[in-house]
Formats: C-alpha cells, structure tokens, sequence
C-alpha cells in the first residue's frame, strides 16, 4: 500500500529519507509503537530503530523545543503534531525560535526542523480536530509553509522540505490522506521548492487553491463546463515561498481569479493572495479577484462541517460573479 | 514503588479502616447504583459508535470507581471540570446522557448548559482546563463563596506544561482545587513509563508545595473518600492538592483505536482481575448489602438509561443554519450575518432543487 | 499624569472601570507593586487592594487561563501579558478556548475577557519586545481586537471592552503610552465598537491605518501636501468587528487608499484590507491598493528598526505609485 | 525550610569538607580571577547602559558565584544555554565581551557564534531555551558523543509550562543536562515566596525522577563542585540534574527598572553581608592563597577587560541593509531581494538628498 495514497507517500517519503541520510529522526506523540493515529508513520520504529523514531511525553512546546535543539546538534528532526489545534501550544517555540534562530545566529545556526502538521476538516472528526491554521505560519517570517494535494507531491515536497536547510511547516491535508495517487508517488521528480503549479488549463478564470481546496477547484472547473465556463486550476504547493511569478503570469493572462481554501476568509492566506493579485495585476483584472473559503466561524460540529467548507457550488457561485462572457 | 492507598483488594477484602460515614448502608447502594448505571452507559455509547450513531466514542471501562467516586464526593455548589474521557462522570453528575454524548453525536460542541450542573464543558486539548478551574476556584474564592473545583486530567496529560502553570497557579493563591489524574496507565499508545521517570504522579504535589496522594483507582470507596477529604479541605480554606487514582484503560483509546499494536493482552487479563465494579460488588455481597433487590433495581434502571438512550439518539438531529452564526460573538457582526443569509439562500435553493426533482419524478 | 498620555488614559479606564464594577480584577506579570513594566497599572493596587490587582506567577497559559476560568464565574478579568512575543506561551488558551467557549456553550458561556497587549516596535527594545501579532488575533473567529491609535481612544475603547460580553484582545501601541493627549480622555465619548474614525479628509488617495501607525500616516497626509497631494486618514481603532462600511465608502469615495501598518507585510492585516477593498470596491478603485508595512523579517535590532518599521517616505513612495493627477 | 549547602559560610569560613581537588591552588586562583573580572564586566556594562552606548544591561551582581563557579565546571565540548541574564557566564565561557554585549548594544540579535563556543544565543523567552538544551543533549547522546549540557533559568522561569515539559522530556530520555535555577529571589518586581508554594525549587526534582539539589547560589566553591558533580554524571550516562542556587539579584531588573517600588533596602543590605566575593575573599585570604600579586594580576586585568570594552562599545556598529534579509531564510526569497532592493535604494537616495544638502551648504 506504501506509496499509493497521500498518507502512503508520506510514510514513503519519511522511511526513503531515513534511509538516505541518518541524521533524519522522527518523533512526536503515537509515531513509534502505533505508527501514528493516521499511521503515517507505519513501521518506521520497527525498520530504524526506537532511537530514530520514537514517542514523546505529551508537551508539544517540549517536542518543537526538543527539535530545535536536536537540529542545533546537526541531526534533521521531523516532527509530527498530531492534530492541527494542537500544534498551537508549540507557537511560542514555532514563532519565537524555530522561526528566528537561523536569523538571529546570522546564518551560523540554521534549523533544519519539519514540523508535519495533518489538518483541516472534512472528516467528521469532533472539536479541535479541523483546525486549518496555515495562516498564522505564512505570517511568520523565518518559516517554509508547504502543503501538498496529491501523493506525488506530499512525496517530493517532504523529500525537499527535509532537505532544506530552513524550517518548514508542513501542512498536510488529512481529508486526503486516503486518496489513491495515479502514479507511484516515489518516481515523481522532486518540485523545486516555491513552484506552483497548473493542475488545468481554463481560458475564462483561474481557480487558486492549496491543499485540501485542490480537488474542490478541479471538481468546481469540471463543473463550470456545463454553465460554459473554462477555468483552470493552480495548485500552489508551497505558499513560503510563494510562486509570485506564476501566480501573476496565470491571472494576468486570464484576467480572473478565484481563490479557495478551507480556512475562515478573514485574514485568511486567500487575502494575501487577492492582495497581491490587486497589487500586481491589477490592469489585467477584468473582475474582482473573489474568495471561497471556511465561515468565519470557530469550526463547526461535524454534522454541520459541509456548510462550514468550501464547495463547488461556492466556487461556481463566486465565477457566476465575475462577468465571463 | 509501594501500593497505592486503598481499602479494599482486588478481591473486595477489605484491608484498611474504612471511615464510618462511606459504610453507611445509602451511601454503598447509592456507590453501587452509580457504578452499574456507568459502566451501563458507557456499553451502550461504545456500541452507538460503532453503529455510527457517534462519531467516535472514548469509553472509560475500567476506570468507573474514579469517575464515579470521585463525582459522588461532590456537593452540589462545586464545580466539576471533566475531559472527553469522562462522560460516565458528568451522567454521574446529573447531566442528561444525550447531552453529555452530544459531543460525540456531533452536531453541538457541547450539549448540556455549564451553570446548570456546575460542570466546564468536555474538554479536548490537554490540561488546558485545568488552569480555567484553577480561576473560577480563584473567583469563588475571592467572592467568599464557599465551594471547591474538582478538576480531571489524564496521566499523559500531566507532562503538558498547562498542568503545571495550573498546579503553581492553584497552590501560589490556595485555590480550592482537587486535582484528579486517572492514571490509567496509557496515552493513547505511550504507556505510563514513557510518559514520567517519577516514581508516581502524587510525587509532584511537593514541588507545588500542596499534598499529594496515591490512591487505588479500582476502589471506589478509597477515591470516594480521598477525594471528598480533599475537597472539604479545599472549602474549609486549605487550599489544592493532587490525587493520583491507579486504574487502567480497559478499552481502546477510542472507537478508532486498536491497542493491540501496542499493548499485551496478558496485561489487560491481569487488569480485568482488578475490576472496579466486582471488586465492590464482592465487598458489598460479603456485607450483605447487596441484596438481589438492589441489584436488580440497579440492572433495571441501568437498561431503562440504555434504552432510553438509544432510542433519543436514533432521532437525528436537525440543523438550524442560524446555529453557525449566532453564538460567535453576543452579537453577529455584520460580516457573519451575510455569511449566514448566504447559506440560508444556499440552502433554500438546494432545497427548491430537490423538490423539483421530487416533482418531476412524481409526474 | 492620569488620563494626559495614552499610558494614563489606560490607566484611568482601568481604574474607573474597576470602581463602576467589581467585577472587574487586574491580573498579569508585575502589575501590582511594581505597577507594569510600563506603569500603565500604577496606584490600581494601592487603591483597589491586592485581591483585585495583583501579580502572577511567571505562565501565561496559567494567566489566561485562570482569566477563563475567573470569566466562568462571572468576574470580568483584565489581564496584562507583557509584551507582544510573551503573549504567544498563551497561544492555545486564546483560539483554543478564549474565542469559542461562547460559541461551545451556544452562548451559555461567554468569557467577557480583555487581554491587554503592549505591541510594536519604535522603542528601541531588544528581540522579542517589539513584535505586532494582530494578524493571528484577527484571523481567529470568536475574538475581538481592538488597537487605539489616540489616548482618547484608549479610555474609551478600554471601557467598551471591559463592557463587551466577548473576549477583547486589546493591543495598546507601546511607542504611543508616553504622547500627551490634546483633551482630557476620560472626558471623550466612547465610540461604539465597531467604528473607523476618518481623522483627516482628504481627495486624493485615502490612508487606512491602525495604532502606531496612524501617526505615521498623519504625518505622510500632511507631508504630501508638499507634493500637492490631499490625502485621507482612517483610523480603523477596532480591526474585529471592522468597519467595512465605512471603508468601502471612503474608498468608494476617493478611489485609491494605501494600507499602513507594523507587522510584516506578507499574511498581515492589510492584506485583508486590500483584498477587501478589492473585492467591494473594485469598479471604484483609479488604483491598485497599495501596501506600506513593516518588511517580511524577524523584527530587527533595535538599532536598525527604523528601517523595516513604514515612515513618511515609504508611505508618499506608495501614493506616488497611484497616478494621482 | 533548612539552609542550602554550602562550604563557606557568609564571612568565608569553612564549614563543610571541600573536596581535595578545588583546593587546589591554580583552581582556587582562576576561580577568584574569574569572580574579579565578571563583576568588573558586570559593572561596566551597567555604566555602558545608563550612558546609552547599550539599550539596557540586566545585571547580575551579586550572582557572580553562580555565573562562575558553574561555567568553570563545563569541559570545551559541553555545551552552555544562558539567559539574558547571564553575560557574566558567557564571558566566563571565554566568548569576547563585545560579542556578549552584542544584543545590548542593538546591533544584532546574538554576537557571538555558539558553534566556536558551544554557547547558545542568550535568550529572552523565559524557559523557553530548556528544552533546546534537551534536544541538543538527547542528539549528543544518540550520537555517541560524552557530553553534557548547562542550562540556566531563573526562579520565575520555574513556572513557565516550558520548564516542566523540558525537565519531563530531559529525566525520560535521560538527557545529560544539568538544570542550574539561579533563585535570586526575585522575578522582575514578584518576590520567589509568591513564585511557588512549595518549600524550595529542588524539591520539584523528584516529580520528574530526577535528583535535585539545594545549594548556597553565594559559595562559588558549592557551585562549581554541585555543577561538577551533576555534569559528570550526567557524561557517565546518569542522566539530568536539577539545581537550585541561592542567590540574590543585587540590582535592579534591568538598567530600566527601579526596585525601590517593590522592596525593601534592608533586605539589599542583608544579603549585601553574603556578597560572593567578599566571601571567597575571605576564604582564600585565611588561606594565604589570594596574595596581593594575585589580587592585584586579577585587577589589572579586570581594569584592562574594561577599557577595552568601553574603548570597543565606542564604535558606532555599521549598519549593511543586506545584513536585514540575508538570513532570514538560507536563500532570501524573491519578495525579500526585492525588499532590499528597495531599501537600498531608499538609502542611496537619502544619501544624494545629504550629499546635496551638504554641497549645498559648502557653496
Ligand atoms: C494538547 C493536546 N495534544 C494532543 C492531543 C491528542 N490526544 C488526545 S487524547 C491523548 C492522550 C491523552 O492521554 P491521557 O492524558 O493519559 O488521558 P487518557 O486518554 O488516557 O484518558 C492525546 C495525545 C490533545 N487532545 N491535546
Ligand atoms: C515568556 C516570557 N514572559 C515574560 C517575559 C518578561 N520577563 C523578562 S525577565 C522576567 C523575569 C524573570 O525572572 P526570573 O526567571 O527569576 O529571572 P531573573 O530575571 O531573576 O534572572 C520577565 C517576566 C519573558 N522574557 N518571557
Ligand atoms: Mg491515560
Ligand atoms: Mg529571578
């Protein structure tokens, strides 16, 4: 099963790099004997050995602090959270340290640190376990915010992001966990960091999404053909860096752009995205850059998540605004 | 490390001098009634989970003599500060078993009002209630209302740095706080061994300066009298203290856990020994308190709860839109309330949709 | 002293706010004897007694949470976290808890808690005591946020937060505590909750700030006279709830607005803002919304801050970009 | 509460037996030599702040012994994390004072490379650098290297939630790190009696399974032979150490703040009586080992680290714009070499303006 879906790629990704370079080690709560509550981790312990995949007490403060100084000493820790909402008692060490030692030390000590994250909704799960967070990362100078939406990048973009030497926040989508890749993500070639890319081509709107948006956009686009629209869909992959360029050429060709993502709209990453599409193509918008995204509402109870997450309807609702044709 | 205090073994012989006010012939029916109808509910929540009637249920079998003794030493005017392990204890409370499942049905955050049973909603993220009952003993206090806060925690949940700030903060104002950690020896897949190298988790009390103690999880009378002795201290003005009950997770961690990956089943045959509910069921048989009348009136009543229980949450519950919006802030913003008609047209239109089709089908 | 500096105006709103109601207690790190490292507590304890002011332990988890625990019971808990960076340890307790314990309880249980938040830089501090977090406060439903700009703002915006049934994180621009006010502030009205001030009219272009950076935008407005430029001034004093009203009608108005703040620019606020603008104000817009912000890094030296925090130059740099006249 | 151990007790005379090898002569020179030259540092730097070439200096006079005696126990390959509080330790640790001062002075964050002196960046967040001292260990150790780490934190830092997850994390894996709390009694205005309850900071020790230990902050020779002790075991594999050091904060907070607001004078002076130098002075007087060739070799050489302190903290530090972006990440992104394209030019500019200005002025 390795390799074929999100979650396979991901066990993939963290047993190829264990293997290539030892100073990687994985740890965090229920990774070891469990393999993790989404057993991302499978197998890790019994193929590398308790001292290079192990369990914590619970304090995530402790498991970040305990990164960052293992990552001082040289070695490449990736460490899960278990849950978005509880990656939250780590921010001090996540916005204080991890972020700002490589800067403060100029250059002398950098963080090699990957902190994965499984978040956002969708899976009927009970409170503090829908969390999309990745907002208060990309404001956060010092951080890499990667989050994948196909097996094939969650395998690439982990090799990268534990080869790179800045700390990366590692959002991984856990509604997608469980769906199947198309090819076997190991084969793919590695992104390059901060490249964004076309999933479709679409000549009347662009549809902009990360993560666990991705397949609602490409769902949405789909749709559009009956209504006679042509949208693409660009997957940004990492939002720290951002694929600027990418972004500006699509939309300036296009001239339309919605932006979609499961976090609350305010002051959402979605709002960076318009803002910088105002700024930067502004002559080339013949329609206001529109946002689907999460209410603006704590996350809901799960019966009621669907009217709380984006969806094609929204996303068709927000094209229907901008005057194509 | 030495055994942890109780009065009766695993068998239910009494070994130590139980307090004459726990043997009064009520207080042990009512102790028995508790247990039964506890581990009743708990049974039955597990199965609705597995129907998919909940979303997810973590059962607390095994640790019934701590949720139930524990809760049973509250007075009415104190506070009860639960987690999600402890839905067994909030119906021992008095909350309504659909409200204290509502969580876990999944359409309410939390479904009973807090003021009316003096009980935090469930919490999630661990130990981070404990510093809010760490406050409201602080205001109950301050306010020369005489109560005390019980508040629950888990053994993982102790090396989480919110249990710490909330011990310090309890001690540093002599707030009336009783903290209980079941220790039921496993967080989620860590076992207790790899969570602490303390000898035990009372051996943390000191370094707060409160009284620490080690208790019998299993035993209901112990933690019924441990903790009712700590919470008298804390309303007379003694301040905190901290109790640690030795019990055992009989059950996964939730529905969606399988601990054989990660424990032996010879080690749960040996905590099935240490049952809470037969250990006291053998003592009272012994006393001759447990007639077949009581026992029946408890099976009786405990199958009327699962009953009754089922039977509600067959009922699915119905989605008001306005629910997402109008508890965010005492007043909606603005912003929230387009939010909301948006959804309300969004819905109408699906709605006018599937009636149209309906009609179109009937024609 | 009292109520002349925006220092004093909150220590003004903090005491007759604790003499209207008893509710009300003072808690934080240092803000008994020692009266804050800032003094804006000064004389609360002497006057009101250790019991409803008086210092903590050093955990600001335990600080808000106890604040939680005391709103529980009824108290109206004003708590103090010192500086910006020192207010993250608490984190967890504010998105986790703070913000949607009333929406758990379904209004049951609201926590009419104010978080008193010194942020920003311009004081010359080292790392960690000039950072401006308002983007993670205002990206987390259930909370409000609310930044004065003026002393008098300060009493009167403190007083409606005390008051308000919802969680108010209040940041107080600490390089504003020691300007003098031109009237006597506990005299001024207490502006609802919710409403943008347009502190200088203007034809042009429009300057949308908030906190410290509202001087600096005064001064940009009055400097660009120079160039023969007439600019507005908004203050928008609350960013949650946010006047959105007011700012599209000024924006609608004028037809070109430049967003000023501290914090980095990347995922900031103003982001939210010119996504905003841009999507309600689009046919309205002569020019791109501009941004004039602090850079994307780790806050610097103190020695070097004034080159990352947005001045007079940078801001009239952004307005010549809008092809007034 | 019992005294803290110690050898010399405050007039410097001996109580306890000192093991043989700090008695050593070169041992008892360098100890004092050190004490000397960090309050001279210590002294200089305060001058330095109010003169405004730092922006603030938090002193710790008064804690000199626990500055000293502890890093003069550290072998080179150990490793050091200090506080903000602990310049005289760095410089102990043999790092070049303008570099320890180097977040003072405001140019940057950390002056110093903590690789060359196995230092790590001086920091602020309270607590938050334990638990970096625990990974650093917990790698040393899983690669084999014989290593130890020091950690410092203050009284207050004790109740941060960070040092208890850290302390909990160092005892399970068995960390080789020695948890120095430097209780000066007083954490900013909040006197250590309203810090915590409990009767000293050592005794937290045993709630994480690790040894604790209470010693006289004041007597250099307690401090470096507990640190010692703790450091080697924990090389030998016997895992981490708590200690508390009895000191207290002589001056203020830091050059900004103003004790006079929240104690009392006679309380300085009292432990003013217990000064660290006067007594090791004492000590090594009676001893005929501090011969006025020795007192006067460490002066000179406390006078001479002085000047040419002041004669360095001078120079104005040159400001590089690219110095802003250049590690914010290991390869600045676009947006940020366009950010410091910008500020370039926004230079170059102001430059022209003054240049101008200036020729102006000279026509
Ligand atoms: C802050 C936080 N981190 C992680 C989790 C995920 N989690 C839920 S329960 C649990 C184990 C808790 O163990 P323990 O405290 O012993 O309580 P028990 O479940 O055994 O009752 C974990 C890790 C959480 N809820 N909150
Ligand atoms: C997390 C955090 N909260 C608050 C502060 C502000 N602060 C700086 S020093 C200090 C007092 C620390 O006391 P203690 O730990 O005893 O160390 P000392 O200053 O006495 O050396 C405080 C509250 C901080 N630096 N970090
Ligand atoms: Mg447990
Ligand atoms: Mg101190």
């Amino acid at each position: 099963m390795t390799g074929s879906t999100l979650a396979g790629a991901v066990n993939s990704a963290l047993r190829d790099a264990m293997a290539a370079d030892e100073r990687v080690v994985v740890f965090g709560e229920d990774v070891g004997r469990l393999g993790g509550v989404f057993r991302v981790t499978d197998g890790l312990r019994a193929e590398f050995g308790a001292e290079r995949c192990f369990d914590t007490p619970l304090a995530e403060a402790g498991i970040l602090g305990a990164a960052i100084g293992m990552a001082m000493y040289g070695l490449r820790p990736v460490v899960e959270l278990q849950f978005d909402a509880f990656a939250y008692p780590a921010f001090e060490q996540v916005v204080s340290h991890l972020a700002r030692m490589g800067n403060r030390t100029r250059g002398r000590m950098r963080l090699p640190v990957v902190v994965r994250i499984p978040y956002g909704g969708g899976i009927g799960a009970v409170e503090h376990h829908s969390d999309s967070s990745e907002a208060y990362a990309v404001h956060t100078p010092g951080l890499h915010v990667f989050t994948p939406a196909t097996a094939g990048d969650a395998y690439g973009m982990l090799r990268a992001a534990i080869a790179s030497p800045d700390p990366v926040l590692f959002f991984e989508p856990k509604r997608l966990y469980h769906v199947r890749a198309e090819t076997d993500p190991a084969k793919e070639t590695v992104a390059p960091i901060g490249t964004a890319v076309l999933r479709r081509e679409g000549a009347d709107a662009v549809l902009i999404a990360y993560g666990p948006a991705v397949p609602i956009a490409l769902e949405a686009a789909a749709a559009a053909r009956t209504e006679g629209w042509d949208l693409a869909v660009l997957d940004l992959r990492t939002l720290v860096p951002l694929d600027e360029e990418t972004i500006c050429d699509v939309v300036s060709r296009i001239g339309r752009a919605v932006v979609v993502h499961e976090a609350a709209g305010f002051g959402g990453f979605g709002a960076e995205l318009a803002a910088l599409i105002g700024e930067r193509c502004f002559a080339r918008l013949a329609a206001p850059v529109r946002r689907v995204t999460g209410l603006d509402i704590p996350y809901p109870p799960p019966r009621w998540e669907r009217h709380h997450l984006p969806n094609v309807d929204r996303v068709l609702d927000a094209v229907a605004t901008l005057g194509i044709r | 490390m030495s055994a942890p205090e109780m009065f009766l073994d695993a068998d239910g012989t009494q070994i130590g001098a139980i307090p004459a006010d726990l043997l009064d012939p009520e207080t042990l029916v009512e102790t028995h009634h508790a247990l039964v109808l506890a581990r009743r509910f708990d049974m039955q929540a597990g199965v609705l989970a597995r129907q998919g009637r909940l979303v997810v249920y973590p059962s607390a079998l095994g640790q019934e003599a701590c949720q139930v003794g524990a809760v049973l030493a509250l007075e009415p005017e104190d506070w009860f500060f639960p987690t999600y392990r402890d839905s067994m204890a909030m119906v021992v409370r008095g909350i309504d078993p659909v409200e204290v499942l509502t969580p876990q049905r999944g359409d309410r955050h939390c479904g009973h009002d807090p003021y009316e049973h003096r009980t935090a909603p469930p919490c999630t993220p661990l130990a981070t209630q404990l510093p809010h009952a760490v406050g409201l003993a602080m205001a109950a206090r301050s306010r020369g209302d005489r109560l005390a806060v019980l508040a629950f925690c888990g053994d993982g949940a102790s090396s989480e740095g919110d249990f710490h700030e909330a011990l310090n903060f309890a001690a540093v104002y002599q707030a009336p706080v009783v903290f209980l950690v079941q220790n039921n020896q496993y967080a989620i897949s860590v076992p207790f061994r790899e969570q602490t190298r303390a000898a035990s988790l009372a051996a943390k009390a000191d370094g707060y300066g409160m009284p620490g103690r080690r208790i019998d999880g299993n035993d209901v009378l112990m933690v019924r009298h441990a903790v009712g002795e700590a919470l008298a201290a804390a309303r007379a003005g003694a301040g905190p203290a901290l109790i640690e009950a030795v019990t055992y997770r009989m059950g996964p961690h939730t529905t969606a856990d399988d601990p054989s990956r990660y424990r032996d089943p010879e080690e749960e045959r040996l905590w099935a020994a240490r049952d809470p509910l037969a250990r006291f069921g053998a003592f009272l048989r012994e006393r001759g308190t447990l007639t077949e009348i009581v026992e029946k009136a408890a099976e009786a009543d405990a199958e009327a709860l699962a009953d009754d229980l089922r039977a509600r949450l067959e009922q699915e519950p119905v989605f008001d839109p306005a629910d997402l919006f109008e508890h965010v802030y005492a007043e909606p913003t603005q912003r929230l309330r387009a939010q909301a008609a948006y959804l309300r047209a969004q819905m109408d239109a699906e709605h006018a949709a599937a009636e149209a089709a309906a009609e179109g089908a009937r024609r």
